[in-house]
């Protein structure tokens, strides 16, 4: 690699019609860290998630993901690149035992290779294999046979950062983990997220300054489109302007 | 199921396996059964009710069959085709069935046909295509129906003939076999009596809107408007005609309709001076239609039709046939049907033995104004009838 | 100039297909809900028309009468199993709604028979109108006309009313209406229960023309599909400009290639799924 | 609406327990395990347990086109209206290529096979570029389109008439005979062998990470492609699977018949596949033979005895809507829970025989 960034964004821009949701953000996410964004309601954090995932074309700029440009590659194409995302409201198969949520992660990886109808999933046991990996790690193991719908919130919540765990990702997309965790929850999650930060690059999107300002290694704070700090945390703690943005929000 | 069917089937399947062929023909020596495929459900429901009404007439009103009471089964065709010859199927290789007779659907008739051929069966129909009695014919089959030749002859040149100054016609076909048939029957006789066919606008079996058409037509100003299409298509064409004012402006002439049940889906309003054709009268004055339709109103309460007078006629052929033949052998009963004479709901009747057609009256008939009415079903005169048939080298069949 | 009346016969057909569609396209864009019953009650509205025809001896009454007593049916059918299946994807929807169809025919078919049934189109408005060398049926303008009425005021209640403003409002969160104090299940009730209600009224202006059997829901289902699909479902106008276009292209193929009509209908729909998902006339 | 129509909505596992399902456990019986011998046993028995091996035979090939249609309705979620496209084409083909070509019987429905998967291969590639009722509609206007077609062809299909004299020649392999299936019980011998061979197909497939991913992309489509799964990919070789068995279905029908009709590539045949799966329950593959049987015998039965049995169908699926969205097998397991305390071949899909998924739509 020719520098220690997984992924950059240069002048990365989505509009709405006149409405700039991201505007020209330069992103810079260093291997191993735990990179945040943080920013007021409206800044445009969830719309700079869509463009990095996939989910939405950006209308400006561009994205590299190793060095190598994605700006336009679809959605499931980034995760056999080595990405892999959370979902803000959890998004899991409800109906499915949580090692086949785990091992169906596992097996994404394979893309158009699972196309295969004439194998048993036997075939491949190193995705079991991984799902019980993350299963024990997440400390599910237990729940191995119970559907995921029938978790409680905050497992829910562990399951789906484990699902994008199981793509063998180099780069973790993390979209609010916290959300809607109950506070008895919340530290077995940034225990987690810390760990994570030392084997894989995480980029977390949060809204709980708590969790944000202990596992962080840089922060990024967004207000209305753009980027309006970034450092480690201490730093954005200290720094005015994102009491101002956020002042301003609560004003 | 009860118990004692399962038995039976079991036993039959079984035997089936196993027995030979001369063990399976003693399963055979039940009363002469026949078996009527009628449409009781599905889209072509108002035929088979009526259709079932004729059969059980003609077999309750049977008496005694080689020595027994002749039997009576439905089959439900369900208006679906495939159904129907699996039942047909089910029906010979279960109970030994031979007799049949109806169907709505000409593709049913023509496919179950064919199975009762393969056995060695009768069945007789009063469906539509001509392939019937043409390049589909076979030993087991049987058509009451004139073929769309007959229906134009005596419904065209009838017509002509009373008003020879009609010289322009234009047609409106629905665009299938059948619809194919009666327009190249129209064009040939209008090349014949040098009728000016000044336009035909094709439509597909579904359609239900007319006036695309008619626009045509009436642009065209013909003198008479020949509508081919027949049960829905010619319902709603004619009604959509009468909508655009055409009925005083030139004669309509259906020269294929199903008759009395469909005339009252339609009413004397809209039936007034269009001129019809048919394949049955409730009114012709015959022995057998008169006993028909006294029989008729004693026990349904009803005038008949032509599903209840065709497949009244159609289950007594049989049966008469086997009577005459003395026996209930699939090929003595067909060698007796070959050549029949008999007096049928129109008048004298002939199955033509070269085909398996019968040769019978088509009529073309004037819808009535309300106010001449006699009674509810008095909707249409007799204008003129006849027998038309293909004759000679006309005749397509090659009996196999 | 025979292509021009075969235009304006089609715009004449097409206000038909508007009137067939605008409630299913109602129902789909309020409450998010496939009516694949829609032929059905269409049909009902028919058989309804007929009986009240041959009871009172006047068609006007049956208009009167008739339509309402579809939409009565429908808020029956509403309160008792449509309301707890909006939540569920589309699929149940069709399932449930072909199913309350298979009923409707059946007891059509027990009640009124199996065989098709005429209403005679009625007094004064039985004859024709002449433009130039055309004849135009005079119950057909007055359909043009009634459908025009009747498109402005289902216009003018969804746009311009509270009952319009609250359903719309309840299309996009249930919850919210639910909070401003109104009852979302009444609100959704009636809904529904117009929506119907035009079918049946559809069925019943359409009867003159197209008279009655048990058989036509399908047929009038695929026609008010392709329209509203065309339009841009739950949109209005989408309905009303579907409706014209698939009347146009209809009265056009029958006098140039006619067996093609059905396939160049459903072919466009398709396209137009293809290209615009939302319809040609729909919002995203 | 109600919070509580929501909770249900989201999750309907029948019986309502917390056992989620598990493909692993599925696996352990292998194709051949779980109910296949229960079903070969079935086999065996229906032609005497029914009136006749012909109806035993239409059963079977709706039931195979069941399968078809459940693999695409109960496992990928996708509810196509144009099943028939592949059951009609499927007839014609096979018997033109026995009629014009003198074509065996194995080549012929090798033909079949090949044709369905292709012809659903592409009309499945236009219809999964959309999703839910558009998606609907775009199979409905190509089972249409299709219908027109072979309405129109009438010199190949026989148009209206049907296609007449379809042969059901020999079972033959390199121009040695091994059959005879002119006998009614030799076809129906020979339809159970492809049936019970198609059902473990199916169950491979099923068991495959295919049919894991389609089931994923039922139950939760975005997540399926966040997890990196081109899923329009795998609703297209859904697609042709089921395509190339519903095909091969209809290639049997025209055999057992020796006649296609027209009808077979109507829309009201799409509906009536549609129907028996869903009667049967979806998810479920027992449910298919369950669903296809029970219409085939109960439209039989009742046909003689009240003409208008199609309220009853009608009504069916209004309650299994609304109470038994696993079908009638769905019925059959939770009463074998309740009274016989296990479900013997719940692994094979039926546990969460529920249908689609159910999302509250947008």
């Amino acid at each position: 690699m020719r520098d220690s960034h997984i992924l950059t964004t240069e002048n990365l821009s989505l509009s709405y019609g006149s409405f700039r949701a991201v505007d020209k953000v330069n992103l810079r996410v260093r291997s191993r860290t735990v990179h945040s964004v943080i920013g007021p309601n409206g800044a445009g954090k969830t719309s700079l998630f869509h463009c990095l995932t996939g989910g939405r074309r950006p209308t400006g700029g561009r994205i590299l993901f190793k060095g190598e440009e994605i700006t336009n590659s679809s959605a499931h194409a980034r995760v056999g690149s080595g990405m892999a995302r959370s979902f803000q409201v959890t998004s899991l198969f409800q109906n499915l035992t949580v090692r086949e949520n785990l091992r169906l992660a596992a097996q994404g990886r394979d893309g158009n290779g699972a196309l295969v109808f004439w194998r048993s999933v036997n075939a491949r046991k190193e995705h079991a294999a991984l799902a019980d990996g993350i299963m024990e790690r997440l400390g599910l193991d237990g729940k191995a046979g119970v559907a995921a719908g029938d978790l409680s919130h905050g497992q829910q919540r562990l399951l789906e950062v484990g699902m994008a765990l199981c793509g063998k990702p180099e780069l973790l997309l993390l979209d609010e983990p916290t959300a809607g965790m109950g506070v008895n929850d919340i530290p077995m999650m940034t225990e987690l997220i810390a760990g994570l930060g030392k084997e894989y690059s995480v980029m977390l999107i949060e809204h709980n300054m708590g969790i944000v300002m202990a596992v962080s290694d840089t922060i990024t704070v967004m207000s209305r489109g753009g980027v309006l700090v970034e450092g480690k945390p201490e730093a954005v703690r200290a720094d005015p302007r994102v009491r101002e943005a956020y002042l301003g929000e609560v004003a | 199921m009860n118990r004692r069917t399962f038995l039976k089937t079991g036993l039959a399947a079984a035997s089936l396996l196993t027995a030979p062929p001369l063990l399976r023909r003693a399963l055979a020596a039940d009363p002469v059964t026949f078996y009527g495929l009628k449409s009781m459900s599905g889209a072509y429901a108002s035929y088979g009710e009526f259709a079932e009404k004729g059969s059980k007439l003609a077999v309750d009103d049977y008496g005694l069959l080689l020595g027994e009471k002749p039997r009576y089964v439905t089959i439900d065709t369900e208006g679906n085709p495939g159904r129907t010859v699996r039942k047909v199927q089910e029906a010979v290789q279960q109970q030994n069935a031979r007799f049949f007779g109806g169907c709505t659907l000409s593709s049913t008739a023509l496919a179950v046909g064919k199975e009762i051929n393969k056995v060695g069966g009768v069945f007789m129909t009063p469906a539509g295509a001509d392939e019937i009695t043409a390049s589909e014919c076979n030993k087991a089959t049987f058509r009451w129906t004139v073929p769309t030749y007959g229906a134009i002859q005596e419904t065209v040149r009838p017509l002509f003939a009373s008003n020879p100054k009609a010289k322009r016609w234009y047609s409106i076909t629905p665009q299938y076999v059948f619809g194919e048939a009666l327009l190249t029957a129209a064009k040939n006789l209008f090349a014949e009596l040098g009728i000016e066919h000044v336009g035909n606008s094709y439509h597909s079996t579904q359609e239900q809107e007319y006036s695309g058409y008619l626009t045509n037509a009436a642009a065209a100003n013909p003198d008479v408007l020949l509508i081919l299409g027949f049960g829905g298509n010619g319902a709603s064409c004619l009604r959509q005609a009468a909508n655009f004012g055409m009925k005083s402006k030139m004669t309509i002439l259906l020269a294929w309709t199903q008759g009395l049940d469909w005339f009252q889906s339609l009413g004397p309003d809209l039936l007034e001076g269009v001129y019809l054709g048919a394949q049955y009268w409730h009114q012709v004055d015959a022995p057998v239609n008169n006993a028909l339709v006294k029989r008729t109103r004693e026990v349904y309460g009803i005038n008949p039709n032509y599903p209840l007078a065709g497949d009244y006629i159609i289950t007594k052929i049989i049966f008469d046939a086997a009577a005459k033949a003395g026996t209930a052998d699939g090929a003595a009963v067909i060698k007796a049907m070959e050549g029949m004479r008999y007096e049928g709901p129109t008048g004298p009747e002939m199955i033509r033995a070269q085909d398996h057609q019968v040769i019978k009256d088509y009529y073309l008939l004037r819808g009535k104004a309300k106010a001449a009415m006699k009674d509810r079903d008095d909707l249409a005169t007799v204008v003129s009838s006849g027998k038309s048939f293909p004759e000679g080298d006309q005749i397509l069949c090659k009996m196999s | 100039m025979l292509y021009l009346f075969q235009v304006l016969n089609g715009l004449g057909l097409g206000m038909i297909y508007f009137l067939i569609s605008a409630g299913l396209t109602i129902i789909f864009g309020l409450l998010n809900f496939v009516n694949f019953a829609h032929g059905a009650f269409f049909m009902l509205g028919g058989y309804l028309c007929w009986s009240l025809t041959e009871l009172t001896g006047n068609f006007w009454i049956s208009l009167l009468t008739g339509p309402p007593l579809v939409a009565f049916l429908a808020w029956a059918a509403e309160v008792t199993l449509i309301r707890r299946i909006y939540r569920l994807p589309h699929t149940f929807h069709i399932l449930v709604t072909v199913g309350i169809a298979l009923i409707l025919q059946e007891t059509t078919i027990m009640i009124w028979g199996p065989i098709g049934k005429s209403i005679p189109v009625p007094d004064g408005l039985q004859g024709v109108v002449k433009l130039w060398n055309f004849t135009y049926p005079t119950y057909r303008l007055f359909l043009i006309a009634f459908t025009s009425l009747i498109g402005f005021a289902l216009w003018y209640l969804l746009e311009r009313t509270r009952f319009g403003g609250l359903v719309r409002a309840g299309s996009e969160s249930a919850e919210m209406v639910a909070l401003l104090g109104t009852n979302i299940h009444r609100l959704f009730a009636r809904t529904f229960a117009l929506g119907v209600g035009l079918a049946g009224l559809a069925g019943t202006l359409s009867a003159p023309i197209r008279g009655i059997h048990p058989f036509m829901g399908p047929e009038v289902l695929g026609i008010a599909f392709v329209v509203v699909v065309i339009g841009g479902m739950g949109s209005f106008t989408g309905a009303l400009l579907g409706g014209l276009l698939v009347g146009l292209v209809q009265s056009l193929m029958s006098t140039l290639w006619p067996e093609g009509a059905s396939l160049m209908i459903y072919g466009t729909m398709a396209a137009v799924i293809l290209l615009r998902p939302y319809g040609l006339f729909g919002r995203a | 609406m109600d919070a509580n129509g929501q909770a249900r909505a989201a999750r309907h596992a029948p019986g309502g327990s917390g056992q989620g399902r598990d493909l692993f456990a599925s696996l352990r019986s292998g194709p051949f395990g779980g109910p296949t011998p229960a079903v070969a046993v079935l086999l065996v028995l229906m032609p005497f347990a029914l009136p006749s091996s012909t109806m035993a035979t239409e059963i079977l090939i709706f039931a195979t086109a069941t399968l078809a249609c459940n693999l695409l309705l109960g496992y990928g979620g996708l509810l196509s209206f144009g099943q028939a496209i592949f059951f009609g084409s499927g007839a014609y083909l096979s018997s033109l290529t026995m009629m014009r070509l003198g074509a065996g019987l194995l080549p012929a429905l090798l033909v079949a096979v090949v044709a369905g998967a292709v012809s659903a291969a592409l009309v499945g590639a236009l219809s999964v570029r959309r999703t839910g009722i558009y998606f609907v509609m775009m199979t409905l206007a190509f089972n249409q389109t299709a219908y027109f077609i072979a309405y129109t062809l009438s010199d190949w299909t026989g148009g209206d008439n049907g296609l007449l004299d379809v042969p059901r020649p020999p079972l033959a392999l390199f121009g040695v005979t091994l059959a005879d299936l002119s006998s009614a019980t030799a076809y129906y011998v020979f339809t159970a062998v492809i049936f019970l061979l198609i059902f473990i197909a199916v169950r491979r497939v099923i068991a495959s990470p295919f049919g894991s991913t389609l089931i994923a992309v039922r139950e939760n489509e975005a997540r399926a492609l966040a997890l990196g799964y081109d899923t329009r990919n795998f609703k297209i070789a859904a697609f042709a699977v089921s395509g190339a068995m519903t095909s091969l279905s209809g290639a049997l029908y025209a055999m057992l018949l020796n006649f296609a009709p027209l009808e077979n590539i109507q829309l009201s045949m799409s509906e009536n596949i549609v129907i028996m799966t869903v009667i049967g329950g979806t998810g479920s593959l027992l449910g298919s033979l369950l669903g296809a049987g029970a219409w085939v015998i109960v439209s039989d039965m009742l046909a003689e005895i009240w003409p208008r049995w199609l309220i009853l169908t009608g009504g069916a699926l209004i309650l299994i809507v609304l109470f038994l969205r696993g079908g009638l097998w769905g019925g059959v397991e939770s009463l074998m829970r309740r009274f016989g305390g296990g479900v013997p071949y719940a692994a094979d899909g039926a546990s969460d025989a529920a249908g689609p998924p159910a999302q509250p739509v947008e």
